[in-house]
Parts: C-alpha cells; sequence; structure tokens
C-alpha cells in the first residue's frame, strides 16, 4: 500500500465515509450533514489536485486488492481517470451546495444526501478503475446507489421511472457482464494501463471479439443514452433537480460513455479497432442518436424532458469524437466529456430554480421570465450559446475539434452531421432564449416564498453562475496550460503518440 | 425337510406383497391398520427364516406391536375428532358429507398418474433385473467384524455392531428417539381421559399379573444381549409394551408420575451414552472407544440406562402428548397452548 | 490448542448434551439456549483455526478404522460448511433469542409462546448438531441417520409455530421426508449389496459401471433431491419456509436445504465423479435451470413476504444445482470454488432475509407485500439488511453471490457450454425483479406508517446485518476460505483398507 | 438357496406398493401405513443381502443397520400420526386432496 | 428317543385340526361373539397340543421351560383379550345373532 495507492483509496473514502456518517445521523441533524457533506467535497478536490499534481510530474499511482488468484480489484491514475473525477468532485461540490438549498424543507434528506455521497464515491471508482473487473463492479453499484436517488420523491411516477430506470440498467448490467467474462476467458484478466489486451486474442478468435465489441456497446450503451437504449432518460426527469443535474448530465451518463471510451482506447486500441472496423458502425450509431435526440428535443415541451434528449444528442458527440480514429476528432470528443458536463450542469441548474421558485415547469410558461430571473436566465443563455456552439462558449472548442479532426480524417459525413445538428440544437435552444428575454409575460407563476433581495435562495443561485463562468473561462482560456483541453492533449499524445 | 422349508419361503414372500396390497386397497382404514399389524407379525416370520432372531424381536414388538397400537390409538382419535362438535366451520363439515368420496373411489385416472404408474413400473423391472444379476459382493463386511469380535467385549455380533463398531450410529438413534418425543410433546398435550374410566376386573388383573413379568422379561433380554439375540432395543420395546398396558388400563400411579421425573426417564439413556462416549475420550481414546478389557461392561451399562429409555419414550409416544405439568406455570402453559390458534397471530 | 478431533467431537456432544439439559431443565432454556449457540460457534471456529494448521485428517469413532467402524472426514469442504452453520446458527440464536422474549414479553402470551420457546431451543440444538455430524460423517448409513434427525426435527419446529398452515406445510414436509429418506436408505442399501463398504472415500475406490450401480445412485440422488427441493419436487418447500415461525424459517431456508445439497455435491462431485455420465449431470442442470425460472416466476406473482422469500430459495437452489456440469467441465478448482461461495453467501442472506422479514412481520402486523411502505421510517436497520442481503442473492458485485456466479459464467464460457452461463445471468436478472419488487417498497418514503406498539430489540435487528454484511465481504475476502478449500483434497484411504479380502 | 432370494422380489413389491400407496391414497393415515410398507421392503431386501446359510456367514452390519431403521420409521411414524390429528383438528380435513380446492378459493393465512 | 420324536409329532398333527377349526369357525359364523368363542377356545387347544409335541421333541429342559412357559402367556392373552373385545363389542351395543 504504497503512498500513492494509499491517495487513490482516500479520494473514494473522502466521499464515502461522510455517506455512512450521513446515514447514521438522524434526520433532524441538517447542520453536521451539510457540513460533512461541503467538507468531504472539499477533501476530495484537495486530493484529486494532489493526484493531478503528481501525474504532472509523471509519477503514476495505483493499489491493487486480490480477491481470487486469477481476480483483482484495481485502482490507477492515469490521465483519463483523472479528467473524469475532476469532473465529477467539482460538479459534485456545486450540486452539493445546489441541493441544500433545493431541499430546504422536504423530508427524508438523510437517505437523499447519503445516497448521493456514496453515488458521486462510485463515479470516482469508475474513473479511477484500474482494470475491466473493478470498471464492472463499480459501474453495477452505479445502478444500486441511483435507484434510491431517482425514486426518491415517492410519488406513483417516480417508482413507475424507477421501475423503467432499473429494467435498462439491469438488463444493460448483465449484457456487460456476459461481455467481461466472455472477454476473459480469451484474453486474460484485462488491465487499463498497458498494451491493448484484446489486441494479443490469437486470430482465430476474431469473430468473437467483434461480438464481445458490440455487446460492450450494448451493455454501456445503456447509460450512455445511445439511441434505441436510451427511454430511461426521459423518465428519470421525474427525479429532484440535483439529481437530474449531477447524475443525468454528469455521472450515470458519463460513466457510459467513459466506459465507451475505455473499450475503444485502453482494451481493444484504436488501431486495433480500426482494423475490425468496429468504429464506423459506432459512429454511424452516434450520429443517429445525435440527430434523433435533437429532433425529440424540438417536439418536448417539458423544459427537463427537453434538456434530457438535448443530452442524449450532446453525449453522442464524445462517442462520434471516439469512433473518428483520429487524434484531433478524439481530442474534441474527450473535451466535449468536459464541455458537456459544464454547460448541461447549467442547464439543469437553471431548470431547477425556474421550477423551484416560479414553479415553471413548461418552456411555454416561459414568456417574459427573463425580467422576473434575470441572473438565472443568464446563466441559461450562456449554457445554451455554449451548447449551440457559439465562438467564446465551451461547446464552440471542443465542435470545432471535432469538426477539425473529421476533415484531417476526411469523413465528410461526419461534418455534415455536425452542421445539422449544430442548427437543429440552434432550432431547439434559441426559441427558449428568445420566448424568456424579449416575449411579454403571460402565464402567471406562483411565487413560492423568495427573499427580497436575490430573485431566489442564494445557494440556488451561486452554483449555475459558478458554472456558467467556468463555461466562458474555459472557452476562453482553451489552450491556456491548466484548461480541460490541454490535459486532453496529455491524455490523446498516449493514446495516438506524439 | 429343506424343500418343506422352501414351500414355506414361497408362500411366505408371496404372503407378504399380496397382504400390503390389500392393506392399502381396502376401503376401511380399521381393518387397514388390523392388515398392518398381521402384516408385521408374517414379517417378523419372515426374519426368522432369515436367521435374523435380533431384528424378529424388534419387528414383533416395535414393528408390528407398537406401531399397531400407534396407528389404533390414532384412529380412534381421527374418528372422535370427526363426531365431535370442535370444528373450525359447520359449513366445512356439510361439504365433506355430500362430496366426499368413499375412501376407496378414487379421482379419475389423469395422464399425469398413468404416466407415472409407467415410469414407476419400468424402474422397477429395471431394479430387480439389476438385482438378480449382480452377487452379493464376497463376505462384505461379515469377516471384518468377526475377526476384530475379540476386542468388542461381547459375543452376539449384531450386539457388537451395534453398540462397538458402529456405536456412534446408536447414539445418534437414540437422538432419533429423543427427537421423536421432544416432537410429539411439543405439538399437543395427553388426552385428559375422564378419571372414572375404571378398567374391568379381567384387565385389572392381567396388568397386575403381566407387568412385573415383562419387566423381568426385559430385563432378561438386555441381559443376554451381549450373548444371543436380544438387547437394548427389544428390552426396550418389552418395556414399552408394559407401559401401553398401563396405560390402557389408565392406572392411577401412571397419571401421578411427575413430569420432572418423566423426563429425566426419557433422557435417561441419551444422556448416559453421550456421557459415557466422552468419558471414553478423556481416558485418551478416540470418542466411543471404549476400554479394550472392560467394553463388556461399558456395553452392558449403555445398553440397560438405552433400554430404560427406549421403553419410557416409546410408551409415551402411544400416550401420544407431553403429561400434564402439576407445576403452576406449567398448567398456564398447557392450558391454551391446545386453543385454537388465532389465525393472524402466529408469525 | 486442541486439535482437530477435539473440536470435531465438540461440534457433535456440545448441542446433543445443551438439548438433553434444556429439555429437562425447561426453566432455564432462556439461558442454556444462547449459551450453547456462543459454545457450538466457538467450537466451529476452533476448527477452523486447528484445520488451518493441521490440514485435513480422518478420526475414526470407537477406534475402528474406516470400512467397519464410522469415520469423520474432515476436509476443506467440510470445515467451510460448518464454520457457516455456526455463523449462521450463531445469529439465527441470538435472532431467536430476542424473537421469543419480545413474544412473551406481554402478559397475555405468555402461555403459546413460553411453550414454543421451551421446545424450539432443544430441537434446534438437536438440528445444529445432526447438521454438524452430517458435514463431517463420512459413512453413508451414518448420513441417514443424521439426515433422519435433520427432517424431523425440522418437520418439528415448522409445526411449532400452532397455525393450520403451518401444521398442513409440516405433514406435508414430514411425508416428503419419509420419501426422501426411504429413497436413499434403499440407495444405500443396495450400494451396500453391491460394495461391502459403507464408507464413502473407501467406495470412491471400488465403484466401478454396473446396472446395479445407476439403479442406486438414481435412488440416492432422488431421496436427496426431494430434501433440497430442486424443481419437480418442491412443492413443500415454500408453504413450509414461509408459514414456519420467523428464526425457523432461516434456519430451514438458510441450512437445511444445504445439508442435502452438500451430499450431493459430495456424490456427485467426488465419490462417483468418474463413474457418472455426463448426461447425468445435464439433466441436473437441466432440472436447476427449471428451479431458477419456476422459483423465479412464482416469487414475482407473490403477495406475501415469506412466500416470495421461500419461493427464492427455490430458485437459488437452481443457481447451485446449473453448477455441478460446470464442475465436472471445469478441470480446475474454480467451479467448486464457486459452488462453495455460492452455498455460503446464499446461506448468510437468506438467513438475513427472513430474520429481516420476522421483525417486519411483527411490527407491520402482516407480511403483505404492498402495503409495506414506509416501514424504513419505523424499522430503518431491518429494511437495510433485507436489501443489502437482496443485493447478494442478486448476485450484484462485491457480494459472494457474485463471484460465485462470475467463477461459474467464466467455466461455462471457457468450456464452450455458454449456455448454462447465460441461464446464470437470466437467473440473476429475474432474483433482480423480486428482490426489488420489495425493495422499493422498503427504500420508499412514507410519513406515516401504521405498526403495532412495542418496539424490536436491537438483538433481533442486528444479527441480520451482520450476516447481510458477510454476504458482501465473502466477495471481497473470498480468498481466504476459498484458501481452505484447496487444503482440504479428500484424504486418501490408509492401510486399512487391505483387511478387506 | 434360491428360495430366499425370493424375499428379494417380495421385498421389492412391498417397496413399490408403499410408493405407489404414499403418493396415490389420499388419506393422511393411509400414506404413513406406504411409508411404513416401503421401509419394510427396504429391510427385507437389506437382510436378504446378508443371508448366510449358517451362523458364521451372516453379515451382522445389516441386522443393526435394520434395527436402526425399525426404530427411525416408529419415531418418524409417531410424529405423523400427532400431526394428522393435529391437521384434522384444525383444519378438520386429513385428505390432502382437499386442499387443493380450499387453496383455490383462496383462504389467504396470515 | 425316537419314539418320543414320533410321539410328539403325533402330537403335532392332532394340534392342527383344532387349528383349522378355529379358523373355520372364524369365517362361517355369523356374529362377532360366536366369532370369539370358536377362535379362542379351539385355538387354545390346539396350542395345547402343539406345545405338548414340540416339548417332546426338545433336547434341553429349559427349552421346554420356555415352551411352557409361552403357552400359559398366550392362554392368558388370548382369554383376556377375548373378554375385552367381547366387551367393547357389548358396549358397541352389537345384538347377539339369534335365530329368526
Amino acid at each position: 500500500m504504497n503512498w500513492g495507492g494509499l491517495l487513490l483509496v482516500m479520494i473514494l473514502l473522502s466521499s464515502l465515509v461522510p455517506g455512512l456518517i450521513i446515514f447514521a445521523l438522524p434526520e433532524k441533524s441538517n447542520r453536521p450533514r451539510t457540513f460533512l457533506n461541503l467538507g468531504g467535497a472539499f477533501l476530495k478536490l484537495l486530493l484529486i489536485l494532489v493526484m493531478i499534481i503528481g501525474i504532472y510530474q509523471g509519477r503514476q499511482f495505483a493499489v491493487r486488492w486480490q480477491l481470487l488468484p486469477g481476480l483483482e480489484l484495481a485502482l490507477n491514475s492515469d490521465p483519463l481517470a483523472a479528467l473524469f473525477s475532476t469532473l465529477s468532485t467539482v460538479l459534485w461540490l456545486l450540486t452539493t451546495i445546489y441541493a441544500v438549498g433545493y431541499l430546504e424543507q422536504s423530508p427524508n434528506r438523510r437517505q437523499f444526501f447519503g445516497y448521493f455521497s456514496i453515488c458521486v464515491t462510485v463515479t470516482v471508482g469508475i474513473a479511477l478503475a484500474g482494470n475491466l473487473i473493478t470498471f464492472f463492479l463499480f459501474y453495477e453499484l452505479l445502478t444500486l446507489t441511483t435507484y434510491p436517488l431517482v425514486t426518491h420523491r415517492g410519488t406513483r411516477e417516480a417508482l413507475a421511472a424507477g421501475r423503467v430506470y432499473l429494467a435498462y440498467t439491469l438488463s444493460g448490467g448483465a449484457v456487460l457482464l456476459v461481455a467481461v467474462a466472455w472477454l476473459q476467458v480469451l484474453a486474460g484478466p484485462v488491465a487499463f494501463g498497458g498494451p491493448p489486451a484484446a489486441a494479443a486474442v490469437p486470430a482465430t478468435h476474431e469473430l468473437q471479439l467483434i461480438v464481445i465489441f458490440f455487446l460492450f456497446i450494448a451493455g454501456l450503451g445503456v447509460k450512455a443514452a445511445l439511441v434505441p437504449l436510451h427511454g430511461w432518460l426521459p423518465r428519470a426527469m421525474v427525479a429532484p433537480a440535483p439529481v437530474s443535474a449531477l447524475l443525468h448530465a454528469v455521472a450515470v451518463v458519463k460513466a457510459g460513455v467513459f466506459g465507451i471510451i475505455r473499450i475503444v482506447h485502453d482494451v481493444y486500441g484504436v488501431p486495433f479497432a480500426a482494423g475490425l472496423n468496429l468504429l464506423l458502425p459506432l459512429a454511424i450509431l452516434a450520429s443517429l442518436s445525435i440527430i434523433y435526440g435533437s429532433l425529440c428535443a424540438l417536439r418536448e415541451d417539458d423544459l427537463k424532458k427537453r434538456l434530457a434528449y438535448s443530452t442524449v444528442s450532446q453525449l453522442s458527440y464524445i462517442i462520434l469524437g471516439v469512433s473518428v480514429a483520429g487524434p484531433l476528432a478524439a481530442m474534441g470528443g474527450l473535451v466535449h466529456l468536459v464541455h458537456q458536463g459544464l454547460m448541461k450542469i447549467t442547464l439543469f441548474f437553471c431548470a431547477g430554480n425556474l421550477a423551484e421558485t416560479l414553479g415553471v415547469h413548461r418552456i411555454s410558461e416561459m414568456r417574459g421570465i427573463a425580467r422576473r430571473m434575470p441572473l438565472t436566465m443568464a446563466a441559461f443563455s450562456v449554457g445554451a450559446l455554449g451548447m449551440i456552439g457559439f465562438p467564446p462558449m465551451a461547446g464552440f472548442v471542443s465542435k470545432w475539434y471535432l469538426g477539425m479532426g473529421a476533415l484531417e480524417a476526411d469523413k465528410m459525413w461526419v461534418v455534415a452531421i455536425l452542421a445539422v445538428s449544430t442548427v437543429l440544437n440552434a432550432a431547439y435552444f434559441l426559441p427558449i432564449l428568445i420566448q424568456a428575454w424579449f416575449k411579454p409575460q403571460e402565464s402567471t407563476w406562483s411565487e413560492q416564498g423568495t427573499t427580497a433581495r436575490l430573485e431566489t435562495h442564494w445557494m440556488l443561485l451561486v452554483p449555475p453562475l459558478v458554472t456558467a463562468f467556468l463555461v466562458v473561462a474555459v472557452g476562453l482560456l482553451a489552450n491556456a496550460q491548466i484548461s480541460p483541453l490541454a490535459w486532453v492533449k496529455l491524455i490523446i499524445g498516449l493514446e495516438y503518440g506524439p | 425337510m429343506t424343500d418343506a422349508m422352501g414351500i414355506f419361503d414361497i408362500m411366505l414372500a408371496l404372503v407378504l406383497p399380496w397382504l400390503g396390497w390389500r392393506l392399502l386397497a381396502s376401503p376401511n382404514l380399521f381393518r387397514a391398520v388390523v392388515l398392518f399389524i398381521s402384516l408385521g407379525l408374517l414379517m417378523s416370520l419372515a426374519w426368522v427364516r432369515l436367521h435374523a432372531p435380533d431384528v424378529a424381536l424388534a419387528e414383533a414388538a416395535i414393528g408390528a406391536g407398537l406401531t399397531g397400537a400407534l396407528f389404533l390409538s390414532a384412529l380412534r382419535r381421527l374418528e372422535r375428532l370427526r363426531d365431535s362438535e370442535r370444528r373450525l366451520d359447520y359449513a366445512e363439515k356439510r361439504e365433506e358429507e355430500q362430496n366426499l368420496p368413499p375412501e376407496k373411489r378414487r379421482k379419475s385416472k389423469p395422464v399425469a398418474y398413468v404416466l407415472a404408474l409407467f415410469l414407476l413400473s419400468v424402474f422397477l423391472l429395471l431394479l430387480g433385473g439389476a438385482l438378480l444379476k449382480t452377487p452379493v459382493a464376497p463376505g462384505r463386511l461379515g469377516p471384518a467384524v468377526a475377526g476384530q469380535m475379540g476386542q468388542s467385549g461381547v459375543q452376539s455380533r449384531v450386539t457388537a455392531v451395534l453398540l462397538n463398531f458402529r456405536g456412534y450410529d446408536t447414539l445418534l438413534e437414540v437422538m432419533v428417539l429423543f427427537l421423536a418425543a421432544l416432537g410429539v410433546w411439543s405439538l399437543t398435550r395427553v388426552r385428559q381421559t375422564p378419571q372414572e374410566k375404571v378398567p374391568g376386573p379381567v384387565l385389572a388383573t392381567l396388568v397386575r399379573l403381566l407387568v412385573p413379568l415383562m419387566i423381568t422379561v426385559a430385563g432378561y433380554l438386555v441381559w443376554i444381549g451381549s450373548s444371543r439375540a436380544g438387547g437394548a432395543f427389544q428390552g426396550g420395546a418389552v418395556l414399552a409394551a408394559a407401559g401401553v398396558l398401563l396405560l390402557l388400563a389408565n392406572v392411577t400411579v401412571v397419571r401421578q408420575i411427575p413430569s420432572t421425573l418423566l423426563r429425566w426417564a426419557l433422557v435417561l439413556g441419551p444422556l448416559l451414552f453421550l456421557l459415557s462416549a466422552v468419558a471414553c475420550m478423556s481416558i485418551g481414546g478416540n470418542l466411543l472407544e471404549y476400554p479394550r478389557q472392560s467394553a463388556g461392561s461399558w456395553i452392558l451399562l449403555i445398553e440397560s440406562a438405552t433400554a430404560v429409555s427406549i421403553g419410557v419414550t416409546l410408551a409415551a409416544l402411544y400416550a401420544g402428548g407431553r403429561p400434564h405439568e402439576p407445576a403452576a406455570r406449567e398448567a398456564i402453559v398447557d392450558k391454551s397452548a391446545d386453543t385454537k390458534v388465532k389465525n393472524g397471530e402466529g408469525a | 490448542m486442541p486439535d482437530t478431533p477435539f473440536w470435531a467431537v465438540c461440534l457433535v456432544v456440545v448441542p446433543l448434551f445443551f438439548a438433553i439439559i434444556c429439555f429437562v431443565r425447561s426453566s432455564l432454556v432462556t439461558f442454556l439456549g444462547p449459551l450453547a449457540a456462543w459454545l457450538n460457534a466457538l467450537a466451529g471456529l476452533g476448527m477452523t483455526l486447528s484445520f488451518v494448521h493441521s490440514g485435513p485428517l480422518r478420526y475414526a469413532i470407537g477406534g475402528w478404522q474406516a470400512p467397519l467402524g464410522i469415520n469423520f472426514s474432515i476436509d476443506g469442504l467440510s470445515v467451510l460448511l460448518v464454520a457457516m452453520t455456526a455463523v449462521t446458527g450463531l445469529s439465527v440464536s441470538m435472532y431467536a433469542k430476542g424473537y421469543f422474549s419480545l413474544r412473551i414479553g406481554s402478559a397475555g402470551e405468555i402461555n403459546r409462546h413460553g411453550h414454543q420457546r421451551a421446545y424450539f431451543w432443544p430441537v434446534w440444538l438437536l438440528l445444529w448438531a445432526a447438521l454438524n455430524g452430517l458435514f463431517l460423517s463420512a459413512d453413508l448409513f451414518n448420513i441417514y441417520v443424521t439426515l433422519e434427525i435433520i427432517g424431523l426435527a425440522a418437520v418439528v419446529l415448522t409445526a411449532l409455530s400452532g397455525k393450520p398452515a403451518a401444521r398442513l406445510a409440516a405433514m406435508r414436509y414430514l411425508l416428503v421426508s419419509l420419501l426422501g429418506s426411504c429413497c436413499y436408505l434403499f440407495g444405500v442399501a443396495l450400494l451396500y449389496r453391491s460394495y461391502g463398504i459403507l464408507d464413502m472415500t473407501a467406495l470412491s475406490r471400488l465403484v466401478s459401471p454396473a446396472p446395479l450401480l445407476w439403479v442406486s445412485l438414481a435412488l440416492l440422488t432422488t431421496g436427496l433431491l426431494l430434501k433440497t427441493a430442486l424443481f419437480p419436487l418442491h412443492f413443500w418447500l415454500p408453504p413450509a419456509h414461509a408459514n414456519a415461525l420467523a428464526p425457523v424459517s432461516a434456519i430451514l431456508s438458510g441450512l437445511v436445504v444445504k445439508a442435502s445439497f452438500y451430499l450431493i455435491l459430495r456424490l456427485w462431485g467426488e465419490v462417483f465423479a468418474q463413474v457418472l455420465p455426463f448426461a447425468a449431470y445435464v439433466l441436473l442442470g437441466v432440472l436447476g435451470c427449471g428451479a431458477v425460472l419456476w422459483g423465479a416466476v412464482q416469487a414475482l406473482l407473490q403477495k406475501r413476504l415469506k412466500m416470495l422469500i421461500a419461493y427464492s430459495t427455490v430458485a437459488q437452489l437452481g443457481y447451485l444445482f446449473i453448477a455441478l456440469p460446470l464442475i465436472r467441465l471445469d478441470p480446475g478448482p474454480s467451479a467448486r470454488e464457486a459452488v462453495i461461495l455460492l452455498i455460503m453467501a446464499h446461506a448468510c442472506a437468506k438467513s438475513a432475509m427472513f430474520m429481516a422479514a420476522g421483525s417486519i412481520f411483527l411490527k407491520a402486523g402482516h407480511d403483505r407485500i404492498d402495503d409495506l411502505d414506509g416501514i424504513k421510517e419505523v424499522l430503518p436497520v431491518s429494511s437495510f439488511a433485507f436489501v443489502l442481503a437482496g443485493v447478494s442473492l442478486m448476485g450484484f458485485p462485491p457480494s459472494g453471490g457474485f463471484l460465485g456466479k462470475w467463477l461459474l459464467l467464466g467455466v461455462s464460457l471457457a468450456s464452450g457450454q455458454w449456455w448454462w452461463g447465460i441461464m446464470l445471468v437470466i437467473g440473476s436478472l429475474l432474483a433482480a425483479g423480486y428482490v426489488y419488487r420489495i425493495a422499493c417498497h422498503l427504500l420508499v418514503f412514507k410519513a406515516s406508517f401504521s405498526s403495532r406498539r412495542g418496539s424490536i430489540p436491537p438483538v433481533m435487528e442486528w444479527p441480520a446485518v451482520l450476516l447481510a454484511v458477510l454476504a458482501m465481504i465473502l466477495g471481497l475476502l473470498a480468498g481466504y476460505p476459498l484458501g481452505l478449500l484447496e487444503a482440504g483434497c479428500p484424504v486418501p484411504i490408509h492401510a486399512c483398507l487391505e483387511v478387506m479380502p | 438357496m434360491s428360495t430366499i432370494f425370493l424375499y428379494n422380489f417380495s421385498g421389492l413389491a412391498l417397496f413399490a406398493i408403499g410408493l405407489h400407496g404414499l403418493i396415490r391414497s389420499s388419506h393422511l393415515l393411509r400414506k404413513i401405513l406406504a411409508a411404513n410398507l416401503m421401509s419394510s421392503g427396504i429391510f427385507l431386501i437389506m437382510i436378504v443381502g446378508a443371508y448366510g446359510p449358517d451362523q458364521a456367514l451372516i453379515d451382522p452390519v445389516p441386522h443393526a443397520m435394520v434395527l436402526t431403521g425399525i426404530l427411525v420409521s416408529i419415531s418418524t411414524t409417531a410424529v405423523a400420526l400427532v400431526l394428522v390429528c393435529l391437521v384434522q383438528e384444525t383444519t378438520n380435513r386429513a385428505l390432502l386432496l382437499q386442499k387443493r380446492k380450499r387453496e383455490q378459493r383462496g383462504r389467504t393465512d396470515a | 428317543m425316537a419314539f418320543l420324536h414320533n410321539l410328539g409329532t403325533i402330537c403335532i398333527l392332532i394340534g392342527i385340526p383344532f387349528f383349522v377349526s378355529g379358523t373355520i369357525g372364524l369365517l362361517r359364523f355369523p356374529d362377532i361373539y360366536t366369532r370369539l368363542h370358536a377362535l379362542t377356545k379351539a385355538d387354545n387347544v390346539g396350542l395345547g397340543f402343539v406345545v405338548l409335541g414340540l416339548a417332546l421333541q426338545a433336547e434341553q429342559w429349559n427349552t421346554v421351560a420356555r415352551l411352557l412357559l409361552i403357552w400359559l402367556l398366550v392362554l392368558v392373552a388370548s382369554s383376556a383379550s377375548c373378554h375385552l373385545v367381547a366387551r367393547a363389542a357389548l358396549r358397541k351395543k352389537i345384538q347377539p345373532w339369534s335365530r329368526s
């Protein structure tokens, strides 16, 4: 258990222990609970920073735990893991603040915050997983811990949504289990760091490897909300706002995409996957879900459902970027992983604000809302414009690199897909902004006790503003030394060589 | 002379299954039980023919006698329950009268039944053929037992196997009997026979005459067990028969036996067997490894204690429930243990 | 440090002795019973530790060597199962102590539950001794007598609850157990007739394909399948396990059903492994698949909580039978290890589930699944234990159930017969279905929950949690117990065999 | 010696009749009778297996097993008979056959 | 010695018809009381003869003593049980058979 290993375990424990303590505390003890949550978040952020510095200096942290002779759990800190764990830790901090504000008087908070922190532990566990079996372990635990959050409200639709969520994720998990076991039979224990394991399998098993690849895609596609398997995402919007913000914008869906990236980069390796021409069908599937997601978003009047469908399409940008076998496109995809997280969480925060303070759920009720809540709508607009891909925002950077990558790999149809989807994005985001800013107020909103000074509780307002600021900052300082883009360049450098 | 025995064998081998079939096919339950008792007696005849005197004794006393007595007392209880008014709901009784098919009318023969019958007969043919073809293993454990008889401390080979070579089986066997007594006591209380049911003069004298004789015969059986046919089980069975006679004659002294004494009598055999097994270990040896020279006396001690316990247990099983505890606490426990249980109550 | 034989003898003698004392001194039963449980667990622990040092051995009872006398063959498999029985038995005993003191607590109940307690402890200790005896013994007829004690004790415990449904279930259980014992005895008789040996290890050397062998094996296996309640012969299990008292159902589902499966594992895995055709294993595997499907479907339809858990036992047993062909297929030890893991994980998880269900039944006054919303507020610890145990039953990672399933999946895919693995995966999906059917009621929040007065004592809630956590930890620390298994390959018979002509 | 062999088949027949009776008969008491028949059949086959023309050749182990078996069967029978009376007393019918009709009517017990 | 042996066989042969008549009586007689009558009387006498015959054929004296004990016990048992069965029949109010 060297120092590095201890660091990784500490990162996991920094949110697991508070979660367990929260379960032990009685329901009424709000103050210690909030303190525990925030303290855990800051501690984790600190440890992640230490890890990032360590990776910069080129040190490798790893820890192993042997279950059985042929089977061991491993955590190691490679750049891709650092990227995803930083993203989820930062956003977890902000979402905790938001959640504390959001669930002010509501009952059953002990269970919420307990499962909330365990869920983040599992997400960071997915990020740091060192081999396929550890990844699978945390992936399955994610299903377990997110179910109580989805059905937190206990209403009929919440339970129904929970059942649908379970049906999708459990069967996805089962398919993934078969794939992992089958690969382990062919290629022995699959570790992420070293040379891609699947490539080492003798050529006779070519067909089996292809089938395993698509089993992986099916298993991970459920959580990555690829088109045929995305049904649970819009229905899960019935969960409280912080849940849909962190989980359905960052943790759960990203876990699926992160898994696909791991499979393509570390298990199969891009050259080998391209060799078996696996990446083309993946790209087609991704583009299909980009277009389909955007089309559904157009039709949707409920704000959160529209955002959910836009998540479905945005996620597939990442998969598209990875499946275009060029370094630039992969860079675009990976960096979109971070940018999309930031933008989408801003939008969900704002949607939560509108629902919480004014009881506004439908877009048709949002006419002239900007006058009533200028700051929230400002953050919303920044996020929305970022999604569309306006220059200064983060979205532009990732789309820019995706386009350049597609050109570099001379896949013109990918560029066309990007263009069409940008138009579609504009088509479903701009009307909201126009209505909010320029149209007079028509429907009456139920004022739910807001404070005089600010438009809503400060804890609900600060997080979206911070994330909006981050969206802009990341966009402007794209090629600065510490920006996510620079970090992604480091990752791609490892994958594709100098 | 031997062919006369051959004819007898053939007849007996045919009568047994025929009696078994008649027993199960007979419409009247009482007749079935009587046939069962006669089957038990014929079975002990078969054991005698097969040179198994120990088993013949046990079969006659326990297989036919006591099991038959148990069935008869259960039958009487079932008859009494059917006409007694203590029923869950009256509708149920009426419904039973109308469509209760007389015992022997079977329900229509579903396909499953015919299929099961066919499978069963194929299996039995196969088994019969296999039995015919394969010879019995030469000697089996017989010579091994004969070889070790010197150190077993007894002359009779069956008793040697039962209490020395495979003593652990018998220890567990005695535990099974103890468990059966526990089970019966945990389920019901002994029937509250009216006090005034005075036994007739003939039964009273019979009991006064026979019981002491039975006790001596039981002692003799246990004693002779070390050299010839007999032993703890057979002795215990005779004791049990004496107990059943006493229960039948409703002798007041039996009613007054304090429950603690009864419990100690029940437990005497298993406890002593267990303690002696552990004692063997304390004097350096494996579990149940009697010191070679005094093995005979160890076995006799265990046999007599076990015989007493088996006798009391089997009589208690015939009594069919735990005795009335004179102590106040137990009285409360008894009173309601049998009252109808509220459905929602039992967890 | 006393050696393994001493502990082995303690494991059988101590519970028997205390059962007798509990029966005679029934007023002291509240103290003697738990004391006996602790001593038993201690003996189990001592046995495991000394086994780690001294390794497998054969203990001749009465000093007579194998073919003539009865031997204890103490190897890895039996030690692990004895340890499982010790742990599960101890926690169920603690739960029973709390259960009866709670039910007797309210004065009105002094009589019926006082009576139940007075007879629960001696019969349970006899059952425990018989379980230990069965796991240790290597003699087929001796195993018949222990099986008989287990069957009879289980029936008496089932009928103890006094409800009409429980008595009817006990009656049916007794008839099935009678039939099973007769078939088993007939098999043993035929084996003795054709090989003249009762000791399993010696038998495995002598056995050669013969018509009478197939018949006796068929009888032996039918008897054991009846007692293990494999799919077509499972009709008696759900009513018996559901209507019994809470601690009794935990014992029945967790331990009693395992005893006869252990025997099948011994006979099919070791003694007759060379002789049996692979088709026989496939037959058991197919019946196992049937059990998994039928049990899961029935569990999904049940209205009552304890019936659902009982049907889940039927399904989980199907897993164990699916593993049999895999043991035959798999050259290495991993399939055997997987079965042991599944047995131990299921014992812990199922007992925890039944104990939690018992507490829920007492608190809610009923066990209708649909009206359990909001019990989380009233019984947080028990509902947590229930859900955690459910996770292990579903075979979710870090749990022992997952690791067993993972190993079996690996073996089935490696051997090319992938359908067994797929069946396991479908089974665990169905298991997730019926566990979540309850979990969604246990996890949901509802302000008011109409519950009975009187709080559930901690001694009733914490054993369930401990067992559920143990089922999870079994996955993480699987290396240690399974290490024991390797040390304990069956010990070859030494010189004594020569005495046979 | 051949006539002794006949007892094998009468044991087998008893086992078969017992098995058929146990499964087919509807009254519980008759099922228990059938169970006793089955075990007698098995004991018969065991003792025939142990038969030897004179004292030295007889194998005592099956005799010990049968003695144990007889005691096991009487203890199981005793518990079974008590249970039959209880089943008759509380659920008012000794026929398992009728139970299924009762269940179809969906009488739920707690 | 052979004379005793033959005498014994003769006695046994004398005893057998009594058993046969007892069984015929059991089958032919109309009601319970007459059947009990036939059964107990005939069998006891038959038993006496058979036991006598066996005693004559027996070698040691203790076998003879045991045979006598068996005879006594069977006598006592059969007569007592005959009485009990008859009394039980009377309690069940079974009317004895009459000519009409």
